[in-house]
């Protein structure tokens, strides 16, 4: 069925519980305090098609990307991949999905073991879900995988800190490949990288995608890099999606108040020496969210309704899904 | 704060009981001290007896039990060598090495720090290498030993200082100190220095070593950057960060100086728990064993409390976390 | 008078150390020498020791047997203790009750007693349960205690442990003595005052003394060097030399009454700490013999005890009653005698066995084992020494879990007997070979104990004394080794009187 | 415009076992009063050493081996450490890359305000309170005098990076070196800090060194751009015409690499390979092994600077056309 | 072989060989360090005389003084002690045992402290907050009372016959016991920030298993720390174990180690046999210097900050 999406996010929510310790809570008569790190959050990755999620730092992009690989579950909601509840736990079942699915890291530097070779680093989805696999098919395959990503199999012999950041990045490239994905989770591949060597890597995944057919949830809070990376955007505000759809009718003609104050907030090149009116405000703390539509606070459009009533996502006609009150009502 | 000290009550209660209970397991194979108290004529009838008596012949646990509820209302029970309270013994002698733990103390942090912090911001100079050799080389050598050598030189070579005890005492209340008379303040000097020697080195080193990583961190740049003198930069930012840590492990060693007092303690027949304590374990003394160990895990807890409030008092950041949480 | 007391005036302060502290000042508390020395400068016995050693009038000023166990002692008038109460009968028989009854520690030295009898306030029977010809002696240290003071302040024992309080004569006391205990620190130090009111004449010219315990060896030889001590004991034998070559300190040395032996388990049929199984190799005398001489008793002297140990051929010291000078005479050092001692007993190639010892009991205790395992190991038997504190050691020497042992005793009451009942009878009844921890056992030995205890002839019992000695020496019951030094480091300045069983009287010290 | 610093032929090189590693090569600059020169180029650059040796703050085993910079037309790379010390914070500022670790975390920023402006100036403790209390408000922190006495800890990212603006113009320098002022803070704090600097130069007249990799920061901010490879200046000039129009390779590159929002592209240009290392620096131009339009000469001789329409360009294509 | 060659050579060129050879300390340290342990391991062939040998001892040689001196004796090079053991081999063979507990209960402590701090860091929870209050009520017990416990112990607990072998492994446990909190706090300080590093969070897509995750990324990452320590704990523990000997629980007089060769010795140091206490102490002090000097070295050379 070609209708199946291969992830599917339904009313996914996640908490993560911050609250003090036991006694302490107990002693001082705090409550309990949940984070809410992701609300309500629904969406569907085709195959062979690339999601983007932007927003600022601590929405919530990096909690969705964990939820789609299994590495949280859900507090709420379901993640289904390829029509299939996502299974948890160690048994065989998840092995089987897990193998179908990695996960490639923001920072180059911190995702490959320092005390690994890289020839270990790669074979280790490798010996761990084929452990039957003889050593030289081992081999074989590595290096096939690292010319595959632009490294010379030689490189298999060498530590991780002997290459540049765009290298390291391909190895974690290579490794989550080893285990032949289908679908991948990139969280924030490029940002630690120089622009130069971020082009490198944008057009590996680019090149893999159309050579292998490969499905991406990529995680950015790069709006440009997401332009060229993503088929589909999801821009997020404090855990919750505000706005969904197609990368380029949303990068054209954002509906949402907050995509457009990202928008415009990018530096842009061809607007040396002219000077924007800046963004106002401060990202609110997610423990203690602003009630009704969390980005009222900041919004230049803000209303009374805005204050008290949590707007729900609703389609607004070109395959969007806006979050807002002003917004196709 | 204060649910943050009751819980560390709460958890000093917990370690000195778990204390207590290994302690008292371990109990039962440190000896028979009824074979000391019935002298060397004694029946195994009459032994058995005093056992029964003493409630020697029952389970560690239900001893263990006993010496929980009495120890709770202060009771701890009769020293089966002196055959005094032990909590009497205790009045006598925790004085004794309460203020020879301070000295040692205080000596380990008066010296440690300033000689960590000069090899720290000379680490070229020939002064700060020989601290770092010197002060090894004291630490390389066992407490006995230094104890003797100290003893040999400035007692009997050159008749400075005395070689055992603690001078006069005086009475304040229940307390005997020796820091009001002269000859209590000179008999405090060279147990002292033995017991301080091997933690004022470990503190000159962690204060070094801290030292040299704080001067590399970005706020001590970014102060030099601002234009700040340097005897602001080294003295206000540079030392206030780096006691951060060495309070941490100068207050942990600050226990185990107590511990360590039981060496000193028997060189300079230094009249305090330490000394009493070894005495106690010869003579399987279990009520004093049990109640020295409770005391010396109490004394942790509290070193770890006053420890804990220093690090409150001097980090901002672990100060305001319980508000940042409302 | 008036150079008395100008004389007087001058204060002078006498601090002496020991290695170790009264564990309490209660003279029935435990029967330990420490306790006993300096609890006899505030205490006063029956019958006391002169500096001669020899037995003297105290709190009796005589006695006589009237009966083959019945004593008649005439106690001293007009003395008071030291809380104003004055001394009669009646605190002879209280201080019988207390030094017999629970809690007490001293019932050895009042064993013998079945009862005492009051005669009128100054006079006393005492009824032995049998002929006891060495009472006086024994009594010497079973120190007398006011009843009135005892009761008031409710020290009528001397202990009680299930009460869990303290017990007032712990700390505090009030004897006859000629000193006052002024004041007392436990594990500190003890301040001795003298008693202006003492019966006898003063010997001594202090104003005051200090006793200080410093347990270890070389801080006690440093504060008596540094002149923070008057006198200390002991003396580590190895800095005799170096206090004598000080021109202000003088070491006085006089053999001890104890005597310094192995002991070996000849009861077991298998040793409990051997590789030899099946058998008891010590229960053939050519290995006795063979251990004995193995033993070069003149390196262990010069070189271990520094020359000023005196090794012994029997059980007891010259200064015990009953010593036989005759007998003293040991077997040879005969190494190659020994080998062929040992493979004739089956031996050629030696055996293994474990041997325990104190290491801070008696003068080079751990070294005198360590030299007899290295002599034992010429000859083929390999030694496990186990050298470990007294209150590890004795403990298994008690209860005889030992197979070869080092020891040393004192006879309590300075009398061959003792020895003879304690040290060589065959364990049996209360306390008879109770420290014969490796079960010696002859009935001829036990005999003869039993009949020398009973005798009232002194010639007779001398013979039976050496005849019980004879027989022992020749079963190599025990192998002696010597009796240790006292050794006492003192100002030149001091003058003390050093008598055989280490008491440390204070009434003899002279302070120039 | 008259050059506020002149920075000529400056070399820095680390002194390492190996031998010295040259980081920075040759370099000339000058920023006039009330300009931003933006500093450009990939990790590694050499673009925090170049700062790091104007503020005078190298430390062994780095070493300035060649070149002097000049401040209002005097020498400061040869000053006495203690004359340094005084010229640091009074007249150069500096703002450093990242606000959660260059405040100090033990004291309050009103502490440090107030030391600062202390060290700088002879006024009083409540003067200089006072004029911390105004520096906040000017750098856009509301409601200062409750911030005054909080821990760094307790402002958000973007308030640190304020308050260390803040420390940087306590004494008013002429010069402020910014390393990286915005690479840690998200898009629209960083909108906030670019308007802040840029309000500083216009009204101020402060002079900017403004240290970054990214390329639309620069292009919104900078009035001229120095773009540096492997510790040498490929190109200096006004920024919109680099940004446009750039004439070395390696710019070029670095400007077809940015991807540019709603220039939807198939394909990014990249450069292939990467930056060579401080130790394996080609000869010739260091450029040329991932160079598409290498010349004959350029693995042979390191192309000087040559002025073209009002920049310089480090490179044989344009060299040679200039001089001839 | 090529391979090993090269791998030296790769060595020789690494940083850390290379402030090693251009600090003269740590070559100095180096140097005694290595004396001192190739003298106690092959104590067996290099020592002129057997000092555990009970049999070759003679009395009659007891307290000769150094060779050099008026009295001494050619075979006794550094005189002899009380028993007439020769104080050279004592220190050779005394050496070894002092080396034999320090790297035992080094190693105890390594095992136990790194393993819980693993744990504790990784795993965190009730788990990290078991194991941290454990390591508190650890920390109250010091290595002294947790050796005058165990001996303890083990004297009543066992056969005496065995008791000289037993002492070595008391004070190994007990040094051990004492020492592992040191280490569980470092690992567990490094674990918790390289628990939160991506290469572990890429191990657990991968779906591999959290002891995996623990002792084969995790592990080799936290080490360096614990290398430090270990150099420095070595030195304390062998320290250690002669202070235990002075309070009667170090190994028997019969196989002395350095510690209670020193504690012998001291008897002897009013009395002008100097020797007896002075060689072990020296030879103490070279090794624990050494070894200490190597610690602060390696902590020097391995912080990439100092360098
Ligand atoms: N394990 C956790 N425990 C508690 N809170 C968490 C945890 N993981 C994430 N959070 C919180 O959840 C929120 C969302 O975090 P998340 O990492 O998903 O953000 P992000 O959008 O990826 O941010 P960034 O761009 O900084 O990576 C943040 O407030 C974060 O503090
Ligand atoms: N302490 C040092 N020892 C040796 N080399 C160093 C040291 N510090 C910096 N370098 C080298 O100097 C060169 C320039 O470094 P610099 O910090 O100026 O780069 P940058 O352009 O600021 O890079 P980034 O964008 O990453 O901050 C780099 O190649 C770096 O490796
Ligand atoms: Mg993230
Ligand atoms: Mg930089």
């Amino acid at each position: 069925m070609a209708d199946v999406p291969l992830l599917e996010f339904a009313d996914v929510g996640r908490d993560f519980d911050v609250s003090q310790p036991w006694l302490e809570r107990v002693l001082s008569r705090l409550p309990k305090q949940r984070l809410v790190a992701v609300d309500d959050a629904s969406f569907r990755v085709a195959r062979g098609r690339t999601l983007a999620l932007v927003g600022e730092s601590g929405c919530g992009k990096s909690t969705v990307g964990r939820l789609a690989v299994g590495l949280y579950k859900p507090s709420r909601g379901t993640v289904r991949f390829d029509g299939q509840p996502m299974p948890s736990g160690s048994g065989r079942e998840t092995m089987a999905v897990r193998r179908r699915m990695q996960m490639i890291f923001q920072d180059p530097y911190a995702s490959l073991n320092p005390r690994w070779k890289v020839d270990d680093i790669v074979a280790e989805p490798l010996r761990v879900q084929n452990a039957a696999m003889s050593e030289t098919d081992r081999a074989e395959r590595v290096a096939a995988l690292l010319r595959q990503v632009g490294l010379a199999p030689a490189d298999a012999r060498k530590f991780p800190h002997e290459f540049s950041g765009g290298q390291r990045q391909r190895i974690s490239i290579a490794r989550a490949l080893s285990s032949e994905p289908e679908f991948l989770v990139c969280d924030e591949p490029t940002s630690a990288l120089d622009v130069s060597v971020q082009a490198q890597v944008l057009n590996l995944m680019r090149d893999l995608q159309d050579r292998l057919g490969l499905t991406y949830l990529f995680i950015s809070h790069n709006l440009a890099v997401v332009e060229y990376v993503a088929h589909d955007l999801g821009v997020m505000y404090l855990g919750r999606l505000v706005e969904v759809g197609p990368a380029t009718t949303i990068l054209k003609d954002p509906a949402h108040p907050y995509t457009r104050m990202l928008l415009a907030a990018v530096p842009d090149l061809a607007m040396t020496g002219t000077s924007r009116t800046p963004v106002a405000g401060e990202i609110p703390s997610p423990i203690d969210r602003p009630s009704g539509c969390a980005f009222h606070p900041r919004c230049p459009h803000a209303t009374e309704r805005c204050r008290v009533e949590t707007p729900v996502a609703k389609p607004i006609g070109d395959g969007r899904v806006v979050a807002c009150h002003l917004v196709g009502s | 704060m204060a649910a943050f000290v009751l819980r560390r009550l709460v958890q000093a209660a917990l370690v000195m009981a778990a204390v207590g209970l290994i302690a008292f397991a371990l109990f039962r194979f440190v000896g028979d001290p009824v074979v000391f108290m019935l002298g060397q004529d004694a029946t195994p009838a009459e032994r058995a007896a005093m056992s029964a008596q003493l409630g020697l012949d029952q389970p560690f646990h239900v001893q263990y039990g006993r010496f929980v509820a009495r120890a709770v209302q202060g009771d701890f029970g009769l020293s089966l060598r002196q055959l005094r309270p032990v909590s009497t013994l205790f009045a006598e002698r925790l004085p004794a090495t309460l203020e020879l733990s301070l000295a040692a103390a205080l000596f380990a942090v008066a010296v440690g720090i300033p000689m960590g912090v000069y090899t720290a911001l000379k680490p070229r100079s020939w002064l700060s290498q020989a601290f770092l050799v010197v002060s090894l080389i004291g630490v390389s050598l066992p407490t006995f030993l230094i104890g003797i050598l100290l003893i040999l030189v400035f007692a009997v070579q050159l008749g400075w200082l005395p070689s055992f005890g603690r001078g006069d005492v005086v009475m304040l209340g229940g307390w005997s100190t020796g820091l009001l008379t002269v000859s209590g303040l000179k008999a405090l000097i060279l147990p002292s220095i033995t017991l301080g020697l091997f933690q004022m080195t470990l503190i000159m080193r962690l204060t070094r070593s801290e030292m040299l990583e704080v001067l590399r961190a970005d706020h001590i740049r970014f102060a030099r950057a601002r234009g700040l003198p340097d005897r602001l930069v080294h003295f206000r930012h540079a030392l206030r960060n780096t006691l951060v840590p060495v309070i941490t492990v100068a207050g942990l060693q600050l226990g185990s100086i107590v511990a360590f007092a039981i060496i000193t303690e028997t060189v300079f027949q230094w009249p305090g728990m330490g000394l009493l304590f070894i005495q106690s374990v010869m003579f399987a003394d279990v009520p004093v064993m049990g109640a020295y160990l409770c005391l010396i895990a109490l004394l942790f807890v509290i070193i770890n409390l006053v420890v804990d409030l220093l690090y409150y008092a001097v980090d901002p950041r672990l100060r305001l976390d319980g508000a940042a949480a409302h | 008078a008036v150079g008395l007391a100008a004389f007087q005036a001058e204060a002078r302060t006498f601090r002496f150390a020991n290695q170790g502290d009264a564990l309490s000042v209660d003279p029935h508390m435990h029967n330990e020498a420490v306790l006993l020395s300096l609890t006899g400068n505030v205490y006063e016995a029956l019958t006391g020791r002169g500096r001669k050693f020899e037995i003297t009038p105290e709190l009796a000023t005589d006695w006589k047997q009237t009966a083959p166990t019945v004593w008649r002692f005439n106690l001293r008038k007009n003395v008071k203790f030291h809380d104003g109460s004055p001394f009669t009968a009646d605190d002879v028989i209280f201080s019988f009750e207390r030094a017999k009854g629970e809690g007490s520690d001293v019932r050895v030295y009042v064993a013998a007693i079945r009862e005492i009898r009051k005669v009128d306030a100054n006079a006393i029977d005492i009824v032995t349960t049998e002929p006891f010809t060495i009472l006086p002696q024994t009594v010497s240290r079973w120190y007398i205690m006011s009843k009135k003071w005892c009761e008031k302040n409710g020290a009528m024992r001397p202990v009680d442990v299930r009460k869990g309080t303290e017990n007032y004569a712990s700390t505090r006391a009030s004897g006859t003595g000629p000193f006052k205990l002024e004041s007392r620190q436990p594990g500190v130090k003890t301040v001795f005052v003298p008693n202006p009111e003492w019966w006898g004449k003063a010997e001594h010219n202090i104003t005051e003394a200090i006793f200080t315990p410093i347990a270890n060896d070389a801080t006690r030889v440093a504060a008596l060097i540094s002149g923070e001590m008057d006198m200390v004991d002991p003396v580590p034998l190895q800095d005799v030399p170096r206090i004598r070559s000080n021109p202000d300190l003088q070491v006085k040395q006089s053999p001890e009454m104890r005597t310094i032996f192995l002991g070996m388990d000849q009861k077991r049929d298998e040793l409990l700490f051997s590789n030899v199984k099946g058998k008891n190799p010590f229960k053939d005398k050519r290995v006795r013999q063979a251990v004995y001489q193995a033993i070069d008793i003149e390196a262990i002297r010069t070189r271990i005890m520094r020359g000023v140990s005196t090794p012994a051929g029997i059980m007891v010291a010259p200064s015990v009653e009953g010593f036989v000078p005759e007998l003293n005479k040991r077997l040879p050092f005969d190494a190659e005698g020994a080998r062929r001692l040992l493979s004739e007993a089956g031996y050629p190639s030696g055996f293994e066995v474990g041997m325990n010892c104190p290491n801070d009991r008696y003068v080079n205790d751990g070294e005198i084992c360590q030299a007899v395992a290295s002599m034992l190991a010429k000859v083929g038997i390999k030694v496990n020494l186990v050298a470990e504190p007294k209150t590890q050691f004795f403990p298994k020497v008690l209860s005889r879990n030992v197979s070869f042992y080092l020891a040393g005793w004192t006879p309590a009451s300075q009398d061959a007997h003792n020895a003879l009942f304690a040290l060589m009878s065959t364990p049996g009844e209360g306390a008879q070979g109770q420290f014969n921890g490796g079960a010696y056992s002859n009935p001829k030995v036990d005999d003869l104990t039993r009949r020398i205890g009973a005798e009232n002839d002194p010639a007779k019992r001398t013979n039976m004394i050496a005849e019980a000695f004879r027989i022992h020496q020749d079963d190599i019951g025990h192998i002696p080794l010597h009796q240790q030094p006292i050794t006492w480091g003192l100002r030149k300045s001091v003058e003390m009187v050093q008598i055989p069983d280490n008491f440390q009287y204070l009434r003899w010290v002279t302070v120039k | 415009m008259s050059a506020l610093l002149e920075v000529r032929h400056l070399r820095v090189a680390f002194e390492t076992r190996r031998g010295p590693l040259v980081a920075v090569d040759d370099i000339s600059l000058q920023i006039g009063e009330g300009e931003i020169l933006g500093m450009v180029g990939e990790s590694g650059a050499g673009k925090s050493v170049t700062g790091t040796a104007i503020l005078g703050l190298l430390e062994p085993p780095a070493r300035i081996t060649a070149g002097e910079i000049l401040l209002e037309g005097s020498r400061i790379d040869n000053l006495a450490p203690e004359a340094m010390r005084r010229l640091r914070g009074k007249r150069i500022g500096a703002i450093f890359q990242d606000p959660l670790t260059a405040l100090d975390p033990l004291f309050t920023i009103g502490q440090q305000l107030v030391e600062t402006i202390l060290t700088h100036d002879a006024v009083g403790a409540r003067a200089a309170r006072d004029r911390a209390l105004k520096l906040l408000g000017e750098v856009g922190i509301p409601a200062p005098e409750k911030r005054l006495d909080q821990y760094p800890h307790q402002l958000s990212g973007g308030m640190r990076q304020r308050v260390v603006i803040a420390l940087a113009l306590c004494a008013e320098p002429r010069l402020v070196i910014a390393d990286e002022p915005t690479t840690a803070l998200d898009v629209s704090t960083q909108a906030q800090i670019i308007e802040l600097l840029k309000r500083l130069a216009r009204t101020r007249g402060t002079a900017v060194l403004l240290i970054t990799h990214d390329m639309g920061v620069i292009a919104e901010t900078a009035d001229r751009v120095a773009v540096l490879y492997a510790g040498r200046i490929a190109e200096i000039g006004p920024v919109r015409e680099i940004v446009h129009a750039p004439l070395h390779p390696y710019t070029t590159g670095l400007m077809g690499a940015i991807p540019k929002l709603g220039a939807l592209r198939s394909r990014l240009a990249q450069i292939d390979g990467a930056m060579p290392r401080l130790d394996a620096i080609p000869p010739g131009c260091a450029f040329h092994p991932r160079c598409t339009q290498r010349l004959a000469q350029c693995d042979r001789e390191i192309p000087r600077a040559v002025a073209v329409d009002g920049r310089e360009v480090a490179c044989w294509l344009h060299g040679e056309s200039s001089r001839g | 072989m090529p391979a090993a060659e090269s791998r030296w050579r790769r060595w020789l060129d690494s940083d850390i060989a290379w402030s090693f050879r251009r600090s003269p300390v740590a070559i100095l340290a180096a140097v005694v360090a290595l004396i001192c342990v190739v003298g106690a391991l092959f104590a067996g062939w290099i020592a002129p005389h057997d000092p555990f040998d009970l049999a070759s001892l003679e009395l009659m040689d007891a307290l000769l003084p150094p060779a050099w001196t008026a009295e001494g004796r050619a075979t006794y090079l550094l005189g002899t002690d009380d028993q007439g053991r020769d104080v050279l081999s004592g220190i050779l063979y005394g050496a070894r045992i002092s080396l034999l507990v320090g790297v035992g209960s080094v190693v105890v402590a390594m095992v136990l402290g790194v393993s819980l701090g693993l744990l504790a860091g990784y795993a965190g929870g009730s788990i990290e907050a078991f194991i941290m209050r454990v390591a508190d009520v650890q920390l109250s017990f010091p290595a002294i009372l947790i050796a005058l416990l165990v001996d303890g112990v083990v004297r009543v607990a066992m056969p005496d016959s065995a008791h000289g072998g037993q002492a070595l492994w008391v004070l190994i446990a007990s040094i051990g016991l004492s020492g592992w909190v040191q280490y569980a706090r470092t690992v567990r300080g490094s674990t918790l920030v390289e628990k939160r590093k991506e290469y572990v969070q890429a191990a657990r897509v991968i779906g591999r298993h959290p002891v995996a995750i623990m002792f084969h990324h995790l592990l080799p990452n936290v080490l360096g720390p614990v290398l430090v320590i270990a150099t420095i704990h070595l030195a304390t523990a062998i320290i250690t174990e002669a202070t235990l000997s002075f309070l009667g629980v170090g190994m028997p007089v019969t196989t002395p180690s350095l510690g209670t060769l020193i504690r012998v010795g001291n008897d002897f140091l009013f009395s002008g046999e100097w020797w007896i206490t002075v060689f072990p102490g020296l030879a103490l002090v070279a090794l624990a210097l050494s070894v200490n000097l190597l610690g602060d070295w390696l902590r020097d050379a391995l912080n990439p900050r100092l360098r």
